[in-house]
Order: C-alpha cells, then structure tokens, then sequence
C-alpha cells in the first residue's frame, strides 16, 4: 500500500523542485514547504553545475581567463568578457580605441536584446503559453547571425578581449544590424499583443512576487530586478563605462515591485537597447580595433574592481593581483546569485504557480548562480 | 561624500581604524572583532548609509584568510571596502546577514569554499559543495582535488 | 454602475484574448513565416561564415607545405591544453640544426573554439574551419594530427 | 448514394436472417465495440497529428515531416515507440490503483461515445436521457485521475490529481448549465430529438444571446474539464512537471494521452451536436431550395466538420494562452462563469417560454 506521502509534523508538503525541472532552467534544486498550494519556505541547493570558475582562473593568464567567464551567464557572455577586459585594463591602464569601445558597446547591447528574448519566451513557457518561445526564437535567431558573422561563434564568442576586440566587425555588420533594428521595432508589438496585455497573464504576474525596494537593496539585487522596485541600479547610467555617457538612452524604473514590474522593465529595455543601438550603428568610428598589448600581460600589484550591467543586473570581477601573469584570487559578483537569495523572500506566502512567475521574472541563469 | 569625509566620519566612529590607500575606493583593515559593531554604524550612520553589500570576498593569502566585503550606498552613491584580516587555521567572524541580507547567502558561499565561520549565522550550511563535504576548503591554495585536477 | 464596470472588465478580458488568437491565427495561415530549416537536407546551401569557429586546421598548400615553425606559442595560447606541439630537429644543408614541427597533436574533445591560438601564431600557419559536425562513436578519432603525413615547412618562414 | 442507413440496415438483416434474434444482438454488439475501437485508434492518431501540425504553424515551424509523406505517420510511429517502452510501476505506488487507472479514464472516455450522433440514423445508442447520460459518465473521468495520482506515491501526481479533481467537480457545474439551456430550448434530453430540432436552423443562430453564451461557457467549461491549456493544471508542466501521470510511461501512458484527446473529440461532438446541429446540414428556415442545396452534403462530413471545427478551436486556445492559476482558475468559475450561466438560463427559459426564438 501507498506509504504516507511526506509531510512533516505540521503537515507541510516538502517537495523537490528540481534539480531536473522544466520551471528552474537548468540544475537548480529548490526544496519548497508547501501547505497545500501555499508555499511556506523555499531553500535554494546549489552546486550541480559548480565549475569553480573563480580557482580556474587563478590559474589562467589574464588573457585567458576571459574566456571561461562566458560560461558563467552563458546569455551575456560578451558582457561578462567584456567586464573582464575592462577590468584588466584598469589595471594596465590601457586607453581602449574608440572603435572598439563602440562595437563592444554594440555587442553588449546586442546581448542583452539576445538575453531578453530568451528570457521572455522562457517566461510565458513557464507560464503555460508555448507559442511565444519560438516567436522569441525568431529575432534571436537574428541576432545570432549577426554574432556569427563578426564574432565567429553564437553563445561563447570570446570576442571581447583585454585592449579591444578580437577582430574588426564585418563588412556586412553594420546593415545587418539595421536590417535586425528595423525587424524587431515591428516584431516586439506582437510580443505584447501576443503575451503583454493577455488577461490571463496580466492576472498571473499582477501582484505577485512583490518586493520592497528596501528588501531590494538589502538582498543586494540588481538589474531589472532592482529598477522594478524603483531602485536606481543601471551601472551603465550609474557608474558609465565605455561610450555610455554619451549615449541618449533612460534608465527603465518601474515602481510595482511585483512580477509585472519586472516583467515590464524587461520588454521596455528591449527597446531602450534598439534606441541605443540606432544612436550606433551609423557611428562607428573609424580606426583601430585593438589596442596595442604585449604579448604577455602582467598586472601590478593590487585590487581592481570593475562592474558593468549584464542582461541580469550588476556584474563585478574582483581581481587581486600579485603582479604575475595568472590572477592571485578573482571573484565575480554575479547578479543571479543575489537575484536567487531573494527569491524565499518573494515566493514565500504565495501559490505554487506564483513561484514559477517569480522566479521567471528574476531571470535567473544557473551557471551564473554556480559559476 | 569624499573619501577624506569618509575617513574622517569612520575614525570617529572607530578610532583605531586603519586605512589603505592606493585603490579605487578607500580601504578599510579591520580585526575580526572590529568588524560588527563597525558594521552596523556603517548601515545606520545617517552619512553613511552604507547600505548595499554588493561583493562579499575571501582571499587566501597562505598566511591568512582576509575577508573582503564591498560596501555602496545607494542613496548617497559613496563606496567603502572593509578588509578583514583573519586566523588561517581557525577563521571566525561575525555574521552581517541581518546587517544586509544579501550576506546570507554569501558567507555561506565563503563557509564552504574557506572554511570561515561566521558566528551567529542563521543558517550556516552546505550552500555549494554536496553533501559530506566538510572539513576540505576548495577555493584555499593548497587545497587539490585528488580525482579532478587537470594540471595545465 | 457595478454592472456596467463589470461587463467592461470581462469584455477587456475578451478583447485581450482576442488579440493573442489573432497573432497566432495570423502565423496559422501564413505558412511563409515559417522558420524551420530542415537541416540535413538543407546542406547543400548551408553556408557559414568564414569567421565561424568550428575546429583548428592547418594550412597546407598544394606542395604539401605548412607555415608552422614548431614555437608552440599556440600551446601556450591555449587555455584548456588543446594543443600540444612536439618539435624535432632539422638539419639543414648546411648542416645546420633546425628545430622544426614533428606533430600537431589537437585534442578536438578539449577545443573551446575560443580562437586564443589563431591569434597567437605569428606565422600564420593554423586557421579555424567552418566544420561543425564534429560526432564520432569513438573519442579517441577526435584527438587529430594536424600537420599531414609528409608535410614540411614552406620556404622563407621563420 | 449508400448512407450508413443502409449498411447498417443491411447487416442488421443478414444477420438476422442467418442467426437467431439473440446471437445477431450479441455479434452487432462485438461490431459495435469493434468499430468504436477502431475509431478510438484513428482518432487518437490524426488528432495528434492535428495538434502537432496546428502548433507547428502557429509557432512558426514545419511540424511533423520526417515520418512518410509529409510526416503523415508521425502518430503511428509515436504510438509505435510508446507499445516498445518498458511501462515502469514506481516502487511503493499502489498497484492495483495504478494499473487500473488508465483504464478507467479510457473506458468512461469509451462509454460516452454511446449516444452521439455521428451521422443521420447512425447513432450506437439513441438513449432518452442522452444528455444527462454524458454529464454523469464525463464525470467518472476524474476518478480515473484521481486514482492515477494518488496511485503514484508521488507528489506532483497528487497534487495534480487534486487540482484536477477541484477543477473538473467546479466545472462540470456550468458545463451543465450550458447544455441546460439548448435542453431548455429543445424540451427533450434524447439526442436525436436535439438534433431534429434544429432542422430550421442551428440553435447558436436560432437561440439568439442566450445561445451564443451558453455556448461560449460550454466551450470554456469542457476546455477546463478536458484538462487542456490555459486551464491544464492538472498537468502544468513547468509547475508539477507532469501532474498527475509525471509516474507513467508506455502504453499507461499512452492510454492517458488517448484519452485526452478521446475526451476533447466527444466533448466538442457534444458542443457540435447542442449548438450546430450534430449531423444537420446548414438550413435557414424555409428556405426549401437552399435546404436542398445543403442537404447533397453527406450528414457525416456535416458532423465531423463542426466537431473538428471546435477541435481546432480548442487546440487554438491552447497555442495562445498561458495557464491559469489554480485559485484564478476557480474564481473564474465560481465568480463569472456560474453566476453568467444561471442568469443565462433564466433568459433561456424566457425565450423558450415565450417563444422568441426561431
């Protein structure tokens, strides 16, 4: 006969929510109390896919080690390359051409409408509607063609590196990249027809998840995730690197707070990177693509800290130099893993359906979470 | 506010502090007892309001642990780094995640990948690393995975 | 008052859903918008970019000759280990000793396609291919040779 | 022009020529079972096919094309892989519970094939009460599911089961009430007699507002009781991974997915049947000559086309919306949907007492 069905004494439903789960994107393991559909406390494991990035990188040359981290939030991995060529810069205080700082600038924000259109296809799968995955598809495809042709490569490009970029953009980038501008102003009015302004999904994300923007900041969360609690937390308007300060573009505030807000913040910074991109696109300037480097790249001794804002919020590489070739100790300060902490606290009390809208609006990516 | 502000507005809160200079942000060194009664003046001090943890770090400096915490205040929009100098053989130091929440999950993190224990931590378990693990410190210099290490 | 607001809120509703069915309806009837690309079949035409990164080869001309000169700046590029170059030495006519390529071993199963060793080799003598289809049944295929049998350095390169 | 009338009529009488009243009742009845069966097959095959096909285009894709022309025989080959699949039986699930319970989906799916009218005089069992008969046999379905997940030891099966059991119990009500509304308008619970009542005309156009709304709550009510997106709780997959069969694999599990698409197919020939007409050709009142005109249609082709009609629009649904939540899915019924359809009947029986409709 059926044995009794775990509960504990007061008669809470513990459930394992992964580490296979079509919900959690990847090998998160989430252990949620439940009582009956309420959910009472929700305790992230992590580890699955640990791959101990930050010891890897110890051992890697500052030229090398780059390319690992677009491993991490495998979405932005040109921003995580290029938070990590910025932070070896800082240290050799190597002046980036401005052509360089141009095309990266675009690639970033290439990224991120990349990141975006996976994140929001993900979400309406998450939440029942499949349709809107492929529809997502479509434009990423877009963009991934792009990549291909300039970066060589479609979700780990390594094209970023310390003093510029690896190769100069192709011939065809440029048009390319109106041809994509010009398509997706079109397209992204039928994400909201087609998801936005449904009932059913207004109904399903309305209210829930909310969080405080003191809570916000406490849990250290960034990214969309802040700014939809009305948190200014765009490093790019913040703290400006490369080009960003004299482009025109908003910092996106919502001040909702719940799923909705996050959600909202999201379709409306796809088109604040179109924005920037059309500022672009006709403007690359001319010149080198690479600064001049040696050939072998010795920090000096001493700590830099650079952030930028990845597609998830505030990226930081941490690098304490001892004035070898490989660095002492890194860290990344990665915007899923605060993103994740704060996700008992935003769940927690609501049904189990709510969890899956929040934890679909906090966008997170596991091997960001594990690195 | 300035870092000269800054330094003076800390040293009046501790007066033993000792700063660095030389990085991007000012530099605090501290000692393990130091750190929570600073901690907490550093969250509530109107000119202050650090109230932002926004990078939690440990650096094995094969002498000694130092725990590395970056501090941002959102609203005043100053930084402070606050160096914590630990025991490498018995690292302990006070918890700050009721300070900032955010450190909940981040000394975990540092639990198991140093070995440092925080005192007072609500929930001071295996975060990362699987089960049975205790005892070996992954992310420590002289720590070697026997089964895994691929030597470059 | 109540009536009205509540025929209001159920008739936005309708609307919204409406919408959603037309795009989709839309995409139902058009089958020009389809995406698919049947990808065996489709072969013939697929045509990547000369940038795309799929394996490091070795550029051989017709004379059997490649430009490597055996520096294993490409196996000190590498970041995972892919590459590891084994010299030997040459004499030349003039009974000079030479060091020179023996083999260019290429551990495929390790490659990351990051690019590191094709910017690091100063004579120009590995390039990517466009090759994506890298399955075999067995591993040890994808460790390759790449210099090939009976190659030697082309004139002039240093 | 040979209609099912005749075949039938002709096998009735040779069998009863050759064999007595008693072994002729027993072998029709063996054909019967036979037939339905085979229809069950058939359709389990083309409408997975159709539900692939239907999402392919609405997502921008090609669908099903590798297996025979045009991926014609994807379904077969699915079906195919699901006999060959080893059916696992989880450690500690309840056995007996968990073998049954596809059979029990199965066959109340099978027993509400009895009554529907498939074409003119081609009805397995022309019952009285026919359509009481479907509201109480639709009803058994849940149980089937219910078993299924508590069976399981599993718990996403039992709280899938659970949802399931909630939603179908809430929603059979205004399903009910909907299907009152054409009996109110009818005066008869007979099939047949349902259907030769909308011989001037169907009661969607015949029965003015009140039709037209009971129609739109019967549609959503049995896409709530089938189980099918925006209202497939029971199975959520992002939530409960599969819901209440997440334990079920090869032909248990097939057997499920039969089901649901058994049940989809019967409730939209029950919608068909109510709102369009079952098998009655389009007519408009009196008018003899375009009557005539609709009448060379075969009544087969009239039926199956507004049953795939509704098919289609269901699986519309599904590509469109996304899930409700569990505690929306109930307001949504106890809120809106009962409230509107008693109302409705109240209107109904106005109309039908005073005559108004056509």
């Amino acid at each position: 006969m059926v044995e009794e069905i775990g509960t504990n004494e007061e008669g809470e439903l513990v459930i394992n929510m992964g580490p296979q789960h079509p919900a959690t994107h990847g090998v998160l393991h989430l252990v949620v109390t439940l009582q009956g559909e309420t959910i009472k406390k929700i305790e992230p494991h992590l580890g699955y896919i640990h791959r101990s990035i930050e010891k890897m990188c110890e051992s890697l040359t500052y030229r090398q080690f780059s390319y690992v981290t677009s491993r991490m939030d495998y979405l932005s991995s040109h921003i995580n390359n290029h938070a990590c060529a910025m932070c070896v810069e800082k240290g050799l205080q190597v002046e980036v051409p401005p052509r360089a700082q141009v095309i990266r600038v675009m690639v970033d924000e290439l990224t991120r409408i990349a990141s975006h259109e996976l994140w929001w296809g993900a979400m309406a799968m998450d939440l029942g509607a499949f349709t809107p995955f492929f529809h997502a598809f479509r434009e990423r495809e877009n963009i991934n063609d792009i990549m291909e042709e300039t970066c060589g490569a479609r979700l780990t490009m390594n094209y970023i590196v310390p003093g510029g970029v690896m190769a100069d953009i192709h011939p065809n980038f440029q048009k390319r990249v109106k041809s994509f501008i010009e398509l997706f102003r079109s397209k992204i009015d039928e994400y909201d027809e087609l998801v936005t302004g449904n009932i059913i999904f207004q109904n399903r994300m309305k209210g829930v998840g909310w969080i405080s923007a003191e809570d916000v900041v406490s849990y250290g969360c960034t990214g969309p995730v802040a700014r939809a609690s009305g948190v200014h937390s765009d490093i790019r308007k913040l703290f400006p690197y490369e080009i960003y300060e004299k482009l025109q573009f908003n910092e996106i505030l919502e001040t909702g707070g719940d799923s909705f807000a996050r959600y909202m913040v999201r379709m409306r910074e796809l088109r604040e990177s179109v924005h920037i991109l059309e500022q672009l696109v006709d403007n690359i300037p001319e010149g080198e693509f690479q600064a001049k480097t040696k050939a072998v790249l010795k920090l000096p001794k001493g700590e830099f800290y650079q952030r930028v804002e990845t597609a998830r919020g505030e990226l930081g590489v941490y690098i304490v130099s001892e004035g070898a070739t490989t660095p002492y100790r890194i860290k990344f300060r990665s915007p899923g893993f605060a993103n994740l902490s704060a996700l008992d606290h935003i769940a927690a009390g609501g049904k189990l359906g709510d969890l899956v809208a929040s934890m679909g609006t906090l966008d997170l990516v596991i091997p960001d979470i594990d690195r | 506010m300035t870092s000269e502000a800054l330094k003076s507005t800390i040293t009046a809160l501790l007066p033993e502090a000792v700063f660095e200079e030389g990085g991007e942000w000012l530099a605090l060194q501290l000692v393990p007892e130091q750190w929570r009664p600073l901690a907490l003046q550093l969250r509530q001090h109107p000119e202050l309001g650090f109230d932002f943890l926004f990078c939690v770090t440990c650096v094995d400096w094969k002498t000694h642990l130092s725990m590395v915490y970056h501090l941002r205040s959102t609203k005043l929009g100053h930084h402070l780094v606050v160096k914590v100098k630990l025991d490498r053989s018995n690292p302990a130091i006070e918890t700050v995640s009721d300070i900032w929440r955010t450190a909940e999950f981040n000394e975990r993190e540092a639990y198991e990948m140093f070995g440092v224990k925080f005192l007072h931590h609500p929930d001071l378990r295996l975060l990362i690393l699987p089960d049975g693990w205790e005892g070996r410190n992954p992310m420590r210099k002289d720590f070697e995975d026997p089964v895994n290490m691929i030597k470059l | 008052m109540f009536i009205t607001n509540y025929i209001k809120e159920v008739w936005g509703a309708v609307k919204s859903l409406a919408k959603g069915m037309k795009l989709t309806g839309y995409y139902f009837t058009h089958h020009k918008e389809i995406i698919t690309q049947e990808y065996p079949d489709n072969r013939a035409e697929l045509v990547l970019p000369e940038r795309f990164r799929g394996e490091v080869v070795m550029k051989h001309d017709e004379h059997n000759e490649h430009a490597c000169t055996g520096c294993t700046a490409c196996e000190l590029a590498c970041p995972n280990g892919t590459i590891k170059i084994i010299t030997k030495f040459d004499i030349s006519p003039e009974g000079k000793k030479k060091k020179a390529l023996d083999t260019f071993i290429y551990h495929l199963e390790l490659c990351t396609m990051c690019n590191m060793c094709i910017e690091a080799c100063p004579t120009d003598a590995i390039k990517m291919a466009q090759n994506f289809e890298h399955s075999v049944y067995d591993r040890r295929q994808l460790t390759k040779k790449l210099n090939r049998p009976g190659s030697k350095i082309r004139e002039g390169v240093e | 022009m040979p209609s099912f009338e005749n075949i039938t009529n002709a096998i009735h009488t040779w069998l009863t020529t050759h064999l007595s009243a008693g072994w002729a009742f027993f072998i029709e009845l063996v054909l019967v079972g036979v037939a339905a069966i085979a229809l069950f097959a058939a359709l389990g095959l083309v409408l997975v096919l159709m539900e692939r096909r239907v999402a392919a285009w609405m997502q921008i894709r090609l669908g099903p094309n590798r297996v025979g022309p045009k991926g014609m025989l994807q379904s077969l080959a699915d079906t195919i892989k699901l006999i060959m699949k080893e059916g696992l039986t989880p450690e500690g699930a309840d056995k007996f519970l968990f073998n049954v319970a596809p059979y029990v989906v199965m066959i109340a799916a099978m027993l509400l094939l009895a009554p529907i009218g498939f074409a003119r005089n081609l009805q397995i069992w022309d019952l009285n009460i026919g359509v009481l008969y479907i509201s109480a046999i639709s009803s058994i379905s849940v149980i089937g599911i219910l078993m299924a997940g508590w069976a399981s030891n599993n718990k996403y099966s039992l709280m899938g089961a659970m949802r399931s059991g909630a939603q179908i119990v809430s929603y059979e009500l205004s399903a009910g009430l909907s299907v009152l509304a054409i009996v109110v308008l009818t005066g008869s619970l007979r099939i047949s007699d349902i259907v030769q009542s909308q011989e001037t005309g169907w009661w969607i156009f015949k029965g003015h507002l009140p039709a037209i709304i009971a129609f739109v709550i019967f549609i959503i009510a049995v896409t709530a009781e089938t189980n099918r997106a925006p209202f497939d709780l029971a199975e959520a997959e992002s939530e409960l991974t599969a819901g209440f069969h997440t334990e079920y694999s090869g032909m248990k599990f097939a057997l499920f997915f039969l089901a649901e698409y058994i049940n989809i197919f019967i409730v939209c020939a029950i919608g068909a049947t109510l709102f369009f007409g079952g098998w009655m050709p389009f007519h408009i009142g009196h008018w003899d000559g375009f009557n005539h005109v609709m009448d060379y249609i075969p009544s087969s082709v009239w039926f199956f086309g507004k049953t795939f009609g509704l098919i289609f629009l269901i699986m519309w649904f599904r590509w469109t919306f996304p899930r409700l939540r569990v505690d929306q899915l109930l307001n949504l019924e106890w809120k809106y949907l009962l409230p509107i359809s008693m109302v409705n009947l109240v209107l109904v029986t106005l109309v039908a007492i005073k005559q108004w409709h056509f």
